[in-house]
């Protein structure tokens, strides 16, 4: 292969492998704003704590690899759950302006908790892959990347297929698309809402807790990530699964290019247009369906 | 009137907080990052200026006064560390300031040194510009990054084996110093530049610009960065398949680098202030006592408090006052023999004299390879 | 009411008094921090309170008026008496040209879009080394001196003179939002909050009050962000942090949305405390985020209010209503 | 002369939005294999009785008691699951999902084996919607989303089930076969409450019937009665 597409090759690996990253977080995010109406500011840190918590198990109480990531995962699930059950659960009717200040003020509070209790270096989680690299064609790659796309790859289809073909899938969409007709059919709201959160919250700590691997976690990392999530979720439509997939991908795939041809320090702005043109031509997300 | 009986309550509050009295100590104010992004780094000068100050009291302090360290966080955010700066002078009545980490945090506590007239030293802040604004207050200790440019660029090609060098640093004051002046350095030893690009101080995913720098195939890349990101930077240089030297300015041979890095830091070179291994008396002495006390190796981070602290302390010393004023005009005046050699201050209170290293990490050990001294600008 | 402007000139005397009283030079920069953020809180009580939409564009309206108001300093050497109107006419102008493309949205994408703008100014400061020199940001900001007619030049660098200066800007904001919100235009930004639908059907476009808030409001942080970067002497990319919007958003909302002394109160308190707490920075965001989440569920009037109807004892309350 | 077991009874409800009294001292009864209509001009509360029944809202005061138990303040998932299913008005579908998704959460309550033959049992009624079962239902046209909407309730097997508007918006055309149907559904034995502003097709279908105004019942009788009402003529029928 010639050096030019070698390169290309290479920037659209990475922008999958990021990409893979987004779309997961931004799938929570969606389903957590789609079925609760809250833009959840707190999102990022779950994805967050998921790292922290799997570098933990690993790192400082020694646990398997394979075995600490699960573990992981649940924790977060059920630190989501206590939140749901003494917070988000008294959001249900409330205006907008207090679902956001909560979230934010949850962010805060998660963030500077994390700080507290893990101290503000990144940490990755140690991996029991070689870090030896692969190469195809002169396109690199390590098992963990590949480990990492793949288990992100895979979550990506089983939430998909999750929220599609199974009875709690449907309620939950059907309570999102109207709430009103779903209690009257019997779906319990409220069991919906800590079912969404908690999957919401799932994807997330698993995103985190899987690229935890090779890109550091710090206490602070929740912020871009919402922002990231955020911006996905409105390129894809908010509410849209499949446009919180296609927009992840999109726009890992957007950034990765365009920080390989133009300066990279506007690579964060590329997102950031795409909002801005998004809003401005095609308000209701590239993706209406949910 | 509630109102009224609250402001009035607080404006009461405020004037009957205690006032700094006569100070029975010698008050210095230290402003580092202890949260935000470089904390790990601003901990360990902190660490440092703590264990440097008990063993001068040990031996009887300054002006027959123990020395006493006030330390606020600044953050690596200058708007905190100009309310830290604030506090500390106008409340705490410190004699002198250390510090600010990242430049701009220096550019700001700056300001807050020249209004209260308090000379403040930083050992760590390369921005060359600093020294360029003519503040009188202000010192810098460390050799600037076009300094270090100058000192080691001419001999890299050589060192290194390498003709096309790529850089890749962090997007702020300091990498773009460094992409500014080391080119013509560079250059000079038969080297030529064939990428430039830039991480943001919140990356720790920089997979798009290694790919870039790869892309322009380097026999050699440049790097600023400090331990957080250094880390994060040369395991993904590793993984994404370039094998080519490493050399930086930075956190390339600090024990915690090479602890987290692992394998990735094998064969990195540091451009550097300050190395552990340095062969002298002084030195020995204050790494065996840093191993004991704070079980590690001392980084380049400690090496600036120690230059710092004991400049300072020298300078209260031979002014024979705690009068801030005496105290800038004898930091002027400074002339010291400490970890790094002899460090003397040019008119702009710029470092000159001091002895810089080029290291390699072998086995986990940061070796010296060549050192240059700093000539006087 | 007839103790009102009482009570009012009495305020105004007290916080003249401040220099006189507080010599502690740290308290002073605190109290001259709060009067800066005193005149951005208002400008977005105004947006968040009175037309209740929540913008988180408002701390980078405040960076982007201290940016304005430092560069003309550094390029063009416009003192702060020219810098400051500038910037605030500059941010205003821009805020109407972003509300023209953002204040059509509403609910969830007003808000995300608000922070993807605060994000995307926070990259142009960054990455536009040529003019805003990025990271290593603007420094060497000075106070000019202060020409008073029948006086003479004065010089305010000082920061006992620099209060006044503050508290005179932060009184004429005060009463500048005050005409406002007691104004028709002020009962209409109500009047889109509490119900828009009916709002427009009474031909009272949301739009158009949204607007005025908006615009006015970030014209008011700008002036505040000139203040603050005069006064600091210092602007760099961090003036963007997320952290700014979250503070004013706790003082607006702890403050008292909807009222503009709650805010202005919040503010006070607002800057003094953090500072106040500054042994244990790590619980201080703690005990910070968790006062925010309790007080936006259960205290929807902030909690100034109600903390000095609990505080001040009933009888005295009572008494002073009936002088009143 | 009223033998039959009585199925759900309102008494004195009272419900308030605000400060305003939305239903004020309502009472009614419908008893088991009834069709009883609820009739009433636009805005006077007839939606309201309905959500209130089903749990969506709650009644400041009064009792609503269904087959002689209690169920104000009881949540809706509970209610249906009594058996009372809610059409609603609108129709309330759900855009993004399927046809025959519906029809499967329309039995979300239940766990029995029969839910497919149930669903055979709508698509016999309602073959257009067998030949739309995975189409989308924001697809539907509106005759077609009302049928659906009936299906969905009744595929909880209900023994009462609420009415809200159903011809809303319909095709004459549309109205008749919708009527049909709902007089179909009392046949096969279930019982119905129908709110209709449409109150000829009401009164036509309906045994009894209620008029509620401004959220007060203002009359009551036999359907037949009503329509030879002079009152009710001229302010439901037109003329």
């Amino acid at each position: 292969m010639s050096a030019t597409i070698t390169i290309l090759a290479q920037h659209l690996l990475n922008g999958v492998l990021i990409g893979c990253a987004y779309a997961l977080i931004a799938m929570g995010l969606t389903m957590i704003f789609g079925v609760m109406n809250i833009a959840n500011f707190a999102h990022g840190e779950f994805y967050m704590l998921g790292g922290f918590v799997a570098f933990y198990l690993v790192s400082l109480m020694g646990l398997d690899y394979f075995a600490a990531l699960p573990l992981a995962v649940a924790i977060v699930v059920a630190l989501a759950i206590v939140l749901q059950h003494s917070i988000f659960r008294r959001l249900r009717e409330a205006p907008m302006m207090t679902t956001t200040l909560v979230t934010i003020g949850l962010s805060i509070l998660l963030e500077n908790a994390a700080l507290l209790l893990w101290g503000p270096q990144p940490q990755s989680i140690p991996t029991p892959f070689p870090t030896k690299p692969l190469s195809f064609f002169g396109v690199y790659t390590t098992p963990l990347y590949l480990f990492c796309m793949a288990v992100t790859a895979a979550l990506i289809v089983v939430g998909h297929v999750l929220i599609r073909r199974t009875r709690m899938g449907k309620a939950m969409r059907a309570t999102f698309q109207n709430k009103e007709s779903a209690a009257l059919v019997g779906i319990r709201i409220d069991r919906i809402y800590a079912y969404a959160f908690a999957f919401g919250a799932a994807l997330a700590a698993a995103a985190g807790a899987v690229l935890g691997g090779f890109i550091p976690v710090e206490p602070a990392t929740g912020g871009i990530i919402t922002l990231k999530a955020f911006v996905v979720v409105i390129l894809g439509g908010m509410g849209s699964f499949v446009g919180a997939i296609v927009g992840g991908l999109l726009l890992g795939l957007a950034e990765a290019l365009g920080a390989g041809y133009m300066p990279t320090g506007w690579k964060d702005a590329i997102g950031f247009f795409a909002v801005i043109l998004v809003l401005l031509f095609r308000p209701e997300g590239l993706f209406k369906r949910v | 009137m509630r109102t009224l009986k609250l402001v009035l309550a607080v404006a009461v509050s405020l004037a009957v907080a205690p006032l700094a009295t006569a100070q029975e100590t010698v008050r210095i104010g230290v402003v580092q990052p202890m949260t935000g992004p470089v904390a790990y780094d601003g901990n360990i000068y902190v660490n440092t200026v703590k264990m440097l100050v008990d063993d001068l009291n040990a031996k009887g302090g300054v002006l027959g006064k123990k020395i006493e360290l006030v330390i606020e966080d600044g953050a690596c955010n200058p708007a905190q560390s100009v309310n830290a700066a604030e506090k500390l002078v106008v409340r705490d009545k410190v004699v002198g300031l250390l510090g600010a980490f990242c430049s701009t945090s220096t550019a700001a506590v700056m300001e807050v040194a020249k209004k209260h007239k308090v000379p403040l030293i930083t050992g760590i802040s390369t921005a060359a510009q600093l020294t360029e604004q003519g503040n009188p207050y202000f010192f810098r200790a460390v050799a600037t990054t076009p300094m270090l440019g100058n000192a080691f660029g001419p001999v890299l090609p050589k060192a290194l084996n390498a003709k096309r060098f790529a850089f890749l640093t962090l997007n702020d004051d300091w990498g773009r110093s460094m992409q500014a002046s080391y080119p013509k350095a560079i250059e000079s030893g038969g080297g030529q530049i064939v990428a430039n690009e830039f991480f943001q101080q919140s990356d720790l995913q920089f997979l798009s610009q290694i790919t870039k720098v790869k892309a322009a195939n380097p026999d050699a890349i440049v790097l600023a960065a400090n331990t957080q990101q250094a880390v994060a930077l040369s395991k993904q240089i590793r993984e994404l398949g370039v094998t080519v030297p490493l050399v930086g300015e930075g956190a390339w041979s600090s024990d915690s680098y090479i602890k987290l890095a692992g394998p990735a830091a094998e064969g990195v070179y540091g451009l550097v202030e300050y190395v552990y291994t340095i062969k002298s008396p002084i030195n020995e002495a204050f790494v065996k006592e840093f191993q004991a006390k704070l079980k590690e190796n001392p980084s380049k981070f400690a090496g600036a408090a120690h230059n710092v602290l004991h400049i300072m302390v020298d300078a209260i010393g031979r002014a024979g006052t705690t009068d801030p004023e005496k105290i800038r005009a004898a930091l002027e005046k400074t002339d010291y023999n400490g970890l790094v050699g002899n460090i003397k201050f040019d008119a702009k209170h710029q470092a000159y004299g001091q002895t810089v290293y080029l290291s390699l990490v072998k086995n986990g050990v940061p070796d010296v390879v060549e050192t240059a001294k700093i000539a006087k600008p | 009411m007839r103790g009102l402007p009482v009570a009012a000139a009495l305020i105004v005397v007290a916080l003249c008094a401040v220099p006189l009283v507080v010599h502690d030079e740290y308290f002073l920069h605190l109290f001259i921090v709060s009067g800066v953020f005193v005149i951005a809180v208002l400008g977005l009580d105004l947006i968040v309170g009175y037309v209740g939409q929540l913008s988180l564009a408002h701390a980078a309206f405040f960076a982007m008026g201290a940016y304005t108001s430092a560069l003309l300093f550094v390029r063009l050497k416009w003192s702060m008496w020219a810098g400051l109107p500038a910037a605030a006419l500059l941010v205003g102008l821009i805020a109407l040209v972003l509300g023209s493309v953002i204040l059509r949205t509403r609910g969830h994408r007003f808000i995300i879009i608000t922070v993807v703008f605060a994000e995307l100014m926070k990259l142009v400061a960054t990455n536009w080394v040529d003019m805003t020199r990025g990271f290593m940001g603007l420094p060497g900001l000075a106070v000019p001196p202060l020409w008073i007619p029948g006086i003479g030049t004065i010089d305010i660098t000082a920061k006992s003179h620099f209060y006044y200066v503050v508290l005179f800007a932060a009184i004429v904001a005060f009463l500048l939002c005050r005409a406002l919100v007691r104004s028709s235009v002020g009962h209409k930004f109500v009047l889109v909050r509490e119900n828009e639908p009916l709002a427009e059907s009474l031909g009272i476009s949301a739009f158009r009050y949204s607007m005025i808030a908006f615009v006015v409001g970030a014209a008011l942080a700008a002036a505040a962000g000139s203040l603050y970067a005069h006064y600091v002497g210092f602007v760099s990319p961090d003036l963007f942090n997320f952290s700014y919007v979250t503070i004013m958003l706790i003082m607006v909302i702890l403050g008292g949305k909807g009222t503009l002394v709650g805010p202005a109160l919040g503010a006070v308190i607002f800057t003094f405390l953090p500072e106040l707490l500054r042994e244990a920075s790590h619980w201080r965001m703690i005990v910070f985020a968790t006062i925010l989440i309790v007080a936006t569920l259960f205290m929807p009037k902030g909690i100034i209010f109600p903390l000095i109807t609990h505080l001040v004892p009933r009888n005295w309350r009572l008494r002073n209503a009936r002088a009143a | 002369m009223h033998r039959r077991l009585r199925m759900l009874s309102l008494a004195n409800v009272t419900l308030h939005r605000g400060r305003t009294r939305v239903l004020d001292d309502v009472s009614l009864v419908v008893d088991e294999g009834e069709l009883v209509a609820l009739i009433g001009a636009n805005g006077a509360g007839k939606t309201t009785v309905l959500r209130t029944i089903s749990g969506i809202l709650k009644p400041s005061t009064g009792t609503i008691t269904f087959r002689g138990k209690p169920i104000q303040g009881a949540d809706p998932g509970a209610i249906v699951r009594l058996g009372i299913a809610h059409c609603p008005e609108e129709r309330k579908i759900w855009p993004d999902m399927s046809v025959q998704e519906h029809l499967e959460l329309g039995a979300f309550i239940r766990n029995d084996g029969d839910v497919d033959a149930d669903m055979e049992r709508i698509f016999e009624t309602f073959p257009v919607l067998k030949e739309r079962r995975e189409q989308l239902a924001g697809t539907l046209s509106g005759g077609q989303q009302q049928m659906l909407a009936i299906g969905r309730a009744l595929m909880s097997r209900p023994s009462l089930v609420l009415f809200d508007e159903p011809s809303l918006g319909l095709a004459p055309i549309m109205v008749e076969t919708i009527g049909t149907m709902i007089a179909g559904i009392r046949d096969r034995g279930a019982t119905v409450l129908l709110v209709e502003q449409n109150a000829s097709l009401a009164l036509r279908l309906a045994d009894r019937a209620y008029v509620l105004e401004t959220g007060r019942i203002t009359l009551t009788g036999p359907a037949q009665a009503m329509i030879e009402n002079p009152e009710v003529h001229r302010a439901y029928l037109g003329g």
